[in-house]
């Protein structure tokens, strides 16, 4: 915090007219590549465009997996699909709804949203959202193409083992769900990560955290909530996978696993999923209402709050899934009461919209007609949720019907109306022609009846005793004709949605630089006159509504009246600002358009997909291209330190900076945060098996001798000294590389040393991974902690490279300033795996 | 010109320490409960009082981040207005997390300990 | 299908009983809620300005929003409690049966001076508790009669309980409800309620030995039964069958049903079951016969079909 | 975006048209000759060799091959060839066929003359086959462990003379010398293509290659069954359904009748892990209910169905081979392998190896006879 940072000024930071060429120049830096080229763009436009298209895509296949389903239940004893072909659909249904659709489809739409919103040019990361989306892409044909090579999964989206397992699964089709879904939650991540730092780093100066707009608090909740939630998942696909392939036996009750084991870990995931789904759709839903009513957002400070504490909430009822497994009472009860919780903050935000739109006046454009759709059908989803939340009610709720309309109200009344209406809400700031009105009301109209003919009779049939996942039934009078009435109502919501693929094909035209912009009026600055670098100029934010309370700044922004209106170093720039207040800090050059991305998505999803069907060389091949194409696109990063750039009035900035001030830190900050989740979930699992089976856990004189996690204790606190001593190393200038080079090389020695010395004690001790549940969470601890060592190394010897190649010093240094940060959460993850592992089973 | 100290981490973080208050109460009482009931070898009474103390301390803390002051807004210049914002934000979370962690509290003092589900 | 039941909302026992008032409660408070919702709405769109006014306040939000829903769902999580802690009171004369999940079957086992084994249906004596000790031989399953209470989960590994009582003589039919692969869907039972003197005698008579064949196309049948392997899976008491993988079959014509209850039981559905079995419940676990003429066949079905 | 055809396009379009039309009218004429007595132009035939030894390299990618050097498997294809490909390919004392010679393009003799294919290549020729040639592909495609015992063959082949190659091939049958009068009036059985001994062995002699069963003191119902099974193409085997068809039910009865009377031949002493059989008897007497996997003596044993096969004393390699091929998903056709197939998916290799060990040592008999 050394860099004096200006104070902001109200009014126009530069005078007019702008000087010749500045303009030209700007464009210039951000011309996009020409025809098929475009794949290889990085623009978060471009990017956010494909991202949008290919979550739709998906919509549209899970949705006609949807109607399979529903045909083959339109009658009793239906023979139109086999048990297993319905299996696999229903199974594929809920897969890709729920990870290929509803995750990626809100990523994308803040990819694509949130840059314009907050007044940026591009997100901080672009080349990590396009990995994002490409390895997504790829990965998820593959994942769906799976269906016509009855490769599929079968075993439901919730995956329980033992059903999922290598016994009662056998086949590929588990496999490609364990580590396609694996991949693409990692995608998702990556996402996560771009969108926090994006929010919280690349906001307009003046844009404080109370002027933010509702979506991008939104979607700071649902990346922090992914950063939390989906390493569960990961942890608990990797756990099956490993027992699947090498049968370490965390889920086998005989060998001390537990089957609950998973549903922890995949509901502990699950039902945050289900908010992250809702949050951001309800973040659409605050912008499009006050637009609408033309006042604005009444309750904002209520909304935020109701927003981080669904957040929260959310992360403690994951047990109401597992009402029916037999957990005592008083536990159910606790969730229970969570559950409640939950609905507290939904009560806030729907009636700080009724305020909104009783402040002002509604217009009755389809993005309300979807609005006022939303606020029905999901506050019904929500009284239901009450409902199943109350322990009896759910004993008989629990895996029927009505709890599949439950969550359809939840989803598609949450999710997927909101969506539809910021489609229409948002289409005139990407595309040249408006979405048509007339086709968007009879869009509404028939998904909405569609919807509500199709899923109101689940909650009967459900209560008529009816469970879930059945690929067929018996001729009840009363089941068959809810039946097809719910056939019925699909067929009726899938033709709204045809109107709707329709009318996309008629009017939209897709536009990264001369949108029809602003027909609603809005206040956020994603109405401004924007292009593919966003606005012209950046505009100073001195409220929450800054289009309506600040007259003339589309103008003056398109005249380049404010920050940054040109390029300084003639490349891709942002203005980086500070994260509470958004004092500008910084100027971030961007990198630009090119292959790796693309690539390295491509050879990641061939690595997990190859290792999928066993072609294990090829798997490889494919995984060290993927990081090679990592490594040649992470050389272009870290770019010489320039001299302080101007960006208006006067203000300058530094071109480069380090430590919490650069936005690295701040995303390396949650990669650790991802890390010690998925640690954490480690540490649970560990806990629960020895809950469940504390047989299997040695005695204290069965341990290896205390000295050998000393040792290793030892080894890797001494790496962390090492590290300590390199950047002290770190060369001034290009001479005194040898210590440096020395002091990095020592420390990765100690680092795999200390792990060696781990592995070999419990090796020496006769715990192995496949006898017993301990052995498998001991080794599973280690292979944890591998991944980390694997890629410190490989982050050491890039290190290394840049040292020699003379780009790396103490002032250029931010490469080592992640490798560092890395290294000391590794060390502590490290240092906590030894107290746990070996210090529990003495006390335990 | 000279910018204000904020630490806009651990700001940030402060957000998050009534919602976490509660997670922690919650996952406490569910943790507890499951080793006194797997096998059975405490007694209601023991679940008993550690829901009173947990729930006391719980709200505790959560009282002391309602009446905490807010953040000192001398040298700031009046756009700043995001530290003071945050404070806020707390505060109300403070209060949604109390009304948590009361709803927790109900079932313990309710549902006996170890009953099993349905039996 | 007929006068089988299998719904929520025709409790026929105390379990049952209770939740279905819960869900009836619970659906006058959600039409409330949604109720108030659409009106404020509506009022909100349409409504007198004055209305509008009051409306658009924060005080209001914290009124609507927050405030009626703690009050709200206070009352109904302590309702939840306490209705969960009067379906976990103990009764000690209830009755005990043991019934393990298996793909896609129930193994059903009465407590007796012997253990005496059965299955694919349950027979309770009306107006007693009867406590069901659940397992799982594979994968989850879930035991579940809708007219009789909740459901509760069968885990490998684990054992759970679930108490129901029948008020009224009849046949109940239950279901798996935790997807557990395959032909999930035909996975169900039933369960007959009869009165206690019926009930004791029909127990008395399936812990009997199996009476021997008597004609000779029956003995005839049995010769065929052993040597074909099928005592390997099945067991028929009295014989040299004794196997324990697939259902018991002693008193098997007593049951109503062949192919756990996805057909009725007759000898043109038995039949069908050995040499068909895989397209009237796909994906079961029992190979396909098809290796007999059709003489030996019949006299396999009359064997079969005289395990009475 | 509209977009105007240029002219070019157009052209090209018309000529791909008319050339697509004259080409009709050149095949509906019958002016060009198809036949095999005309041979190829060099440079089609070039063209042609080029394009196959391509497509089978690049076909034949990705296939893993198993361990080949087994004299088991060597045999078994030995026995195949005589039967199957000797009559095109020739053999080691056998030449071609004038027959065959005379196809287009002709057979190479592979006992003169085994073109360099990798074993793989000559796994995906010999399981494929090769198009507009006379060579045909595998009869039953799910049978890869067959066609390997042919590759393994080959593979010996070059090293072999006339008489081992006829040792080999006929298992050390040995042809009696015919009188002129049988010659000229019954079939000549020279080449005892048809003799099951050559490969199951006959009187007390086991069969040439462990990989076959031992069909002596099968009951009669079942090697009838089996071999209707093969003449019906309802078991898989691209050895056996060849022979079964060349004969007729009664011939069925009496085979089956002369092997269901032979005294089962001792079993060669190959050292035996006594651990192995001991969880192999475990296994066919108890079964594994956790598993469900039902007690293999309850249909393997002597009061089991006639129709069922008698295990004690089979080979080991053969029970192994025949429970790993329904474990990887070999398709059951018969009615007793409907029964079987469920049950052999569920064994692990383990059980797999157990089991087969405790049959093979001589199972319930063992204990007897020893």
């Amino acid at each position: 915090m050394n860099e004096p940072v200006p104070a902001l000024l109200a009014g126009h930071p530069n005078k007019l007219p702008r000087p010749k060429g500045e303009l030209e120049a700007l464009q210039a830096a951000w011309e996009l590549p020409k025809s098929w080229r475009i794949v290889t763009s990085v623009n978060n436009t471009v990017v956010g465009y494909f991202y949008v298209a290919a979550a739709v895509l998906f919509f549209l296949l899970a949705g006609i997996l949807a109607l399979l389903m529903r045909l083959q239940l339109a009658v009793p004893s239906n023979t139109f699909l086999s048990p297993e072909t319905y299996n696999q659909i229903f199974t594929m249904h809920g897969t890709v709804m729920m990870f290929l659709f509803a995750v990626p489809v809100v990523e994308a739409m803040g990819i694509l949203l949130l840059p314009q919103m907050l007044g940026a040019r591009d997100l901080p990361f672009p080349r990590l959202g396009a990995f994002a989306f490409w390895a997504y892409f790829v990965g998820g044909i593959i994942f769906f193409g799976t269906l016509f090579y009855d490769l599929a999964p079968s075993g439901g989206w919730f995956m329980y083992p033992p059903l999922t397992g290598a016994q009662y699964s056998p086949g590929l089709g588990a496999d490609f769900w364990l580590l396609g879904i694996g991949f693409i939650e990692i995608s998702a991540i990556a996402g996560a990560i771009e969108l926090i730092v994006g929010v919280l780093r690349t906001r307009a100066p003046g844009m404080t955290l109370d002027r933010m707009p509702i979506f991008a608090w939104t979607m700071l909740v649902f990346a922090g909530m992914i950063v939390f939630a989906f390493p569960a998942v990961i942890l608990a696909t990797l756990l099956l996978e490993l027992e699947r392939a090498f049968g370490w036996p965390f889920f086998v009750p005989q060998k001390g696993g537990d089957a609950l084991l998973w549903q922890h870990l995949f509901w502990f995931f699950g039902h945050p999923e289900v908010y992250i789904i809702f949050l951001p759709a309800a973040g659409m839903v605050s912008m499009i209402v006050p637009t609408m009513s033309r006042t604005p957002l009444v309750g904002y400070r209520l909304i935020v709050v109701a927003l981080i504490a669904t957040g929260f909430f959310s992360f403690g009822l994951w047990v109401h899934h597992m009402f029916a497994t037999g957990i005592p009472a008083l536990s159910l009860n606790l969730f229970s009461a969570a559950s409640m919780a939950v609905a507290l903050p939904s009560g806030i935000q729907v009636f700080a919209w009724i305020a909104t739109i009783a402040a002002g006046r509604l217009q009755l454009t389809t993005a309300s007609l979807f609005v006022l759709g939303f606020l029905f059908v999901f506050t019904l989803g929500g009284l239901t949720g009450v409902m199943v939340a109350m322990v009896p009610f759910d004993w008989q709720a629990h895996d029927t019907y009505f709890v599949v309309a439950h969550f359809h109200y939840v989803l598609v009344g949450g999710m997927l109306f909101p969506m539809f209406g910021a489609f229409y809400y948002w289409a005139p700031a990407f595309s040249r022609r408006v979405l048509s009105e007339r086709f968007g009301k009879a869009a509404f109209s028939l998904m909405f009846i569609g919807f509500n003919v199709a899923f109101f009779p689940m909650h009967i049939t459900g209560l008529m005793g009816m469970p879930r996942r059945v690929y067929t039934y018996p001729a009840v009078a009363e089941w068959s004709v809810l039946n097809m009435i719910s056939t019925i109502g699909a067929f009726l919501f899938a033709s709204g949605v045809l109107v709707f693929l329709f009318d996309l094909v008629r009017n939209l035209r897709p536009t990264v630089s001369d949108p029809i912009g602003d027909v609603w009026k809005g206040a956020s600055l994603e109405w401004l006159h924007n292009h593919i670098y966003g606005p012209r100029s950046i505009p100073l934010v001195t409220s929450r509504d800054p289009l309506w309370d600040q007259p003339g700044l589309s103008e003056e922004s398109k005249e380049g009246r404010h920050y940054l209106p040109g390029t300084v170093t003639g490349q891709r720039e942002t203005i980086i600002t500070s994260p509470i207040e958004a004092m500008p800090q910084a100027l971030q050059r961007l990198p630009g358009d090119g292959w790796p991305p693309l690539l390295a998505a491509v050879f990641t999803a061939g690595f997990f997909m190859l290792l999928t069907v066993k072609y294990v060389t090829l798997a490889f091949v494919s995984g060290v291209l993927a990081l090679a194409m990592i490594l040649i696109w992470m050389w272009g990063s870290d770019q010489r330190p320039l001299p302080h750039a101007e960006i208006g009035h006067g203000i300058k900035v530094p071109t480069y900076v380090g430590g919490p001030l650069s936005h690295s830190w701040w995303a390396m900050v949650v990669l650790m945060l991802v890390a010690g989740s998925l640690y954490l979930s480690l540490v649970f699992s560990y806990l629960f098996l020895w809950t469940v089976s504390p047989q299997v856990w040695p005695k204290p004189e069965q341990m290896p001798p205390s000295l050998w996690p000393f040792v290793s204790a030892v080894l890797l606190t001494a790496s962390s000294g090492l590290i300590v001593l390199a950047g002290r190393a770190l060369p001034v200038r290009s001479r005194n590389r040898i210590a440096f080079v020395a002091a990095i090389g020592l420390a990765v020695l100690s680092l795999c040393g200390s792990l060696g010395v781990e592995v070999l004690s419990h090796w020496r001790a006769g715990f192995r991974p496949d006898v017993d549940a301990h052995g498998a969470l001991v080794y599973m601890a280690s292979f944890l902690q591998l991944q980390f060592v694997l890629t410190l190394v490989v982050m050491a010897g890039f290190a290394i490279a840049r040292c020699l190649a003379g780009m790396l010093s103490r002032r250029r240094r931010v490469v080592f300033g992640n490798l560092a940060l890395l290294w000391h959460y590794t060390v502590a993850q490290g240092l906590f795996g030894l107290l746990l592992v070996h210090g529990f089973p003495r006390v335990a | 010109m000279s910018a204000p100290r904020t630490r806009p981490f651990a700001d940030l973080l402060r957000l998050f320490v009534g919602p976490t208050v509660w997670f922690m109460h919650l996952v406490l009482l569910y943790g507890v409960e499951a080793l006194i009931c797997t096998p059975p070898v405490g007694s209601g009474r023991a679940m008993l009082w550690l829901g009173v103390v947990a729930t006391v301390a719980a709200l505790g803390a959560l009282v002391f981040l309602a009446v905490m002051p807010a953040p000192r807004a001398e040298g700031r210049p009046s756009v700043h207005t995001g530290a003071a914002y945050l404070h806020n934000t707390s505060r109300l979370l403070a209060f949604l997390s109390a009304v948590g962690v009361i709803w927790n509290a109900l079932p313990v003092a309710l549902v006996p300990v170890c009953a099993l589900a349905a039996s | 299908m007929n006068g089988i039941l299998q719904s929520v909302l025709a409790p026929h026992g105390p379990q049952a009983g209770q939740i279905a008032t819960l869900a009836w409660a619970l659906f006058a408070f959600g039409s409330l809620v949604l109720g108030l919702v659409i009106a404020a709405i509506w009022l909100a769109m349409r409504g007198a300005p004055r209305i509008r006014e009051v409306l658009a306040r924060e005080r209001t939000i914290i009124l609507l929003g927050l405030a009626l829903p703690v009050a709200a769902l206070t009352i109904l999580l302590a309702c939840g409690a306490w209705l969960t802690r009067a379906q976990t009171g103990h009764a000690d004369e209830a009755l005990r049966i043991e019934v393990t999940g298996q793909q896609w079957w129930w193994r059903v086992v009465y407590d007796g001076p012997a253990p005496i084994v059965s299955s694919n249906e349950i027979r309770i004596p009306v107006g007693q508790p009867v406590d069901f000790t659940l397992k799982a031989a594979d994968v989850i399953h879930s035991f579940w009669v809708p007219s009789l209470g909740g459901k509760i989960d069968m885990i490998p590994g684990r054992t759970t309980r679930l108490r129901l009582t029948a008020e009224r003589a009849g046949v109940y039919r239950g279901q798996c409800a935790e997807y557990c692969g395959g032909p999930h869907a035909l996975m169900s039972f039933k369960l007959i309620a009869m009165p206690r003197h019926e009930y004791d005698a029909w127990l008395e008579r399936l812990a009997g030995p199996q009476s021997a064949p008597s004609t000779d196309n029956e003995q005839r049948g049995q010769l065929l039964f052993l040597a074909a392997g099928c005592g390997t899976c099945h067991a028929v008491r009295g014989t040299d069958a004794a196997g324990k993988i697939g259902p018991d079959l002693t008193h098997f014509a007593s049951r109503g049903s062949v192919g756990i209850d996805t057909l009725p039981l007759t000898a043109e559905n038995l039949d069908r079951f050995i040499r068909d079995g895989q397209h009237i419940k796909p994906g079961n676990r029992m190979p396909e016969f098809r290796i007999f003429s059709s003489a030996e066949q019949t006299a396999l079905v009359s064997y079969l079909m005289s395990l009475q | 975006m509209r977009i105007d055809p240029p002219v070019r396009i157009r052209f090209i379009l018309l000529a791909a048209l008319a050339a697509l039309f004259l080409g009709s009218l050149f095949v509906w004429s019958g002016v060009y000759s198809v036949a095999a007595s005309r041979g190829h132009f060099a440079v089609t035939e070039w063209l042609l060799t080029f394009g196959m030894r391509n497509s089978v390299k690049t076909h034949a990618l990705g296939i893993d091959a198993p361990p080949l050097d087994n004299s088991d498997l060597v045999t078994l294809g030995a026995a195949h060839f005589q039967s199957g490909c000797a009559y095109c390919h020739g053999a080691p004392g056998i030449p071609i066929s004038p027959i065959a010679q005379a196809m287009l393009p002709p057979p190479p003799d592979l006992a003169t003359n085994m073109p360099p294919w990798r074993d793989r290549e000559l796994f995906w020729i010999i399981k494929h086959g090769i198009k507009y040639t006379a060579m045909p592909a595998w009869p039953v495609q799910q049978r890869d462990d067959e066609v390997w015992a042919l590759v393994a063959f080959l593979r010996r082949l070059p090293s072999l003379d006339a008489a081992q190659y006829r040792d080999l091939a006929l298992g050390g049958l040995r042809v009696p010398p015919q009188s002129g009068e049988s010659l000229a009036t019954s079939e000549t059985t020279a080449r005892a293509i048809g003799a099951c001994a050559r490969c199951h062995g006959a009187g007390g002699a086991r069969p040439a290659s462990s990989l076959v069963p031992v069909l002596h003191g099968q009951r009669a119902e079942f090697i009838v069954a089996s071999l209707e099974a093969f003449t019906s193409a309802q078991r898989a085997s691209g050895i056996m359904q060849p022979v079964a068809r060349a004969l007729t039910g009664d011939d069925f009865r009496r085979v089956a009748d002369y092997y269901a009377a032979l005294q089962a031949p001792h079993a060669p002493e190959e050292p035996t892990d006594t651990s192995a059989i001991e969880r192999g008897r475990d296994l066919a007497e108890q079964g594994d209910p956790d598993a469900r996997i039902p007690a293999c003596a309850g249909c393997h044993g002597e009061d089991a169905l006639k129709t069922y096969p008698r295990l004690a004393g089979q080979n080991l390699p053969y029970m192994l081979n025949r429970l790993r091929l329904w474990k990887r998903g070999l398709a059951p056709g018969t009615a007793t392998e409907t029964i079987m197939a469920p049950i052999a998916r569920e064994l692990s290799e383990r059980q797999i190896e157990d089991v087969a060990a405790y049959y093979a040592s001589g199972g319930p008999s063992a204990g007897a006879s020893r």
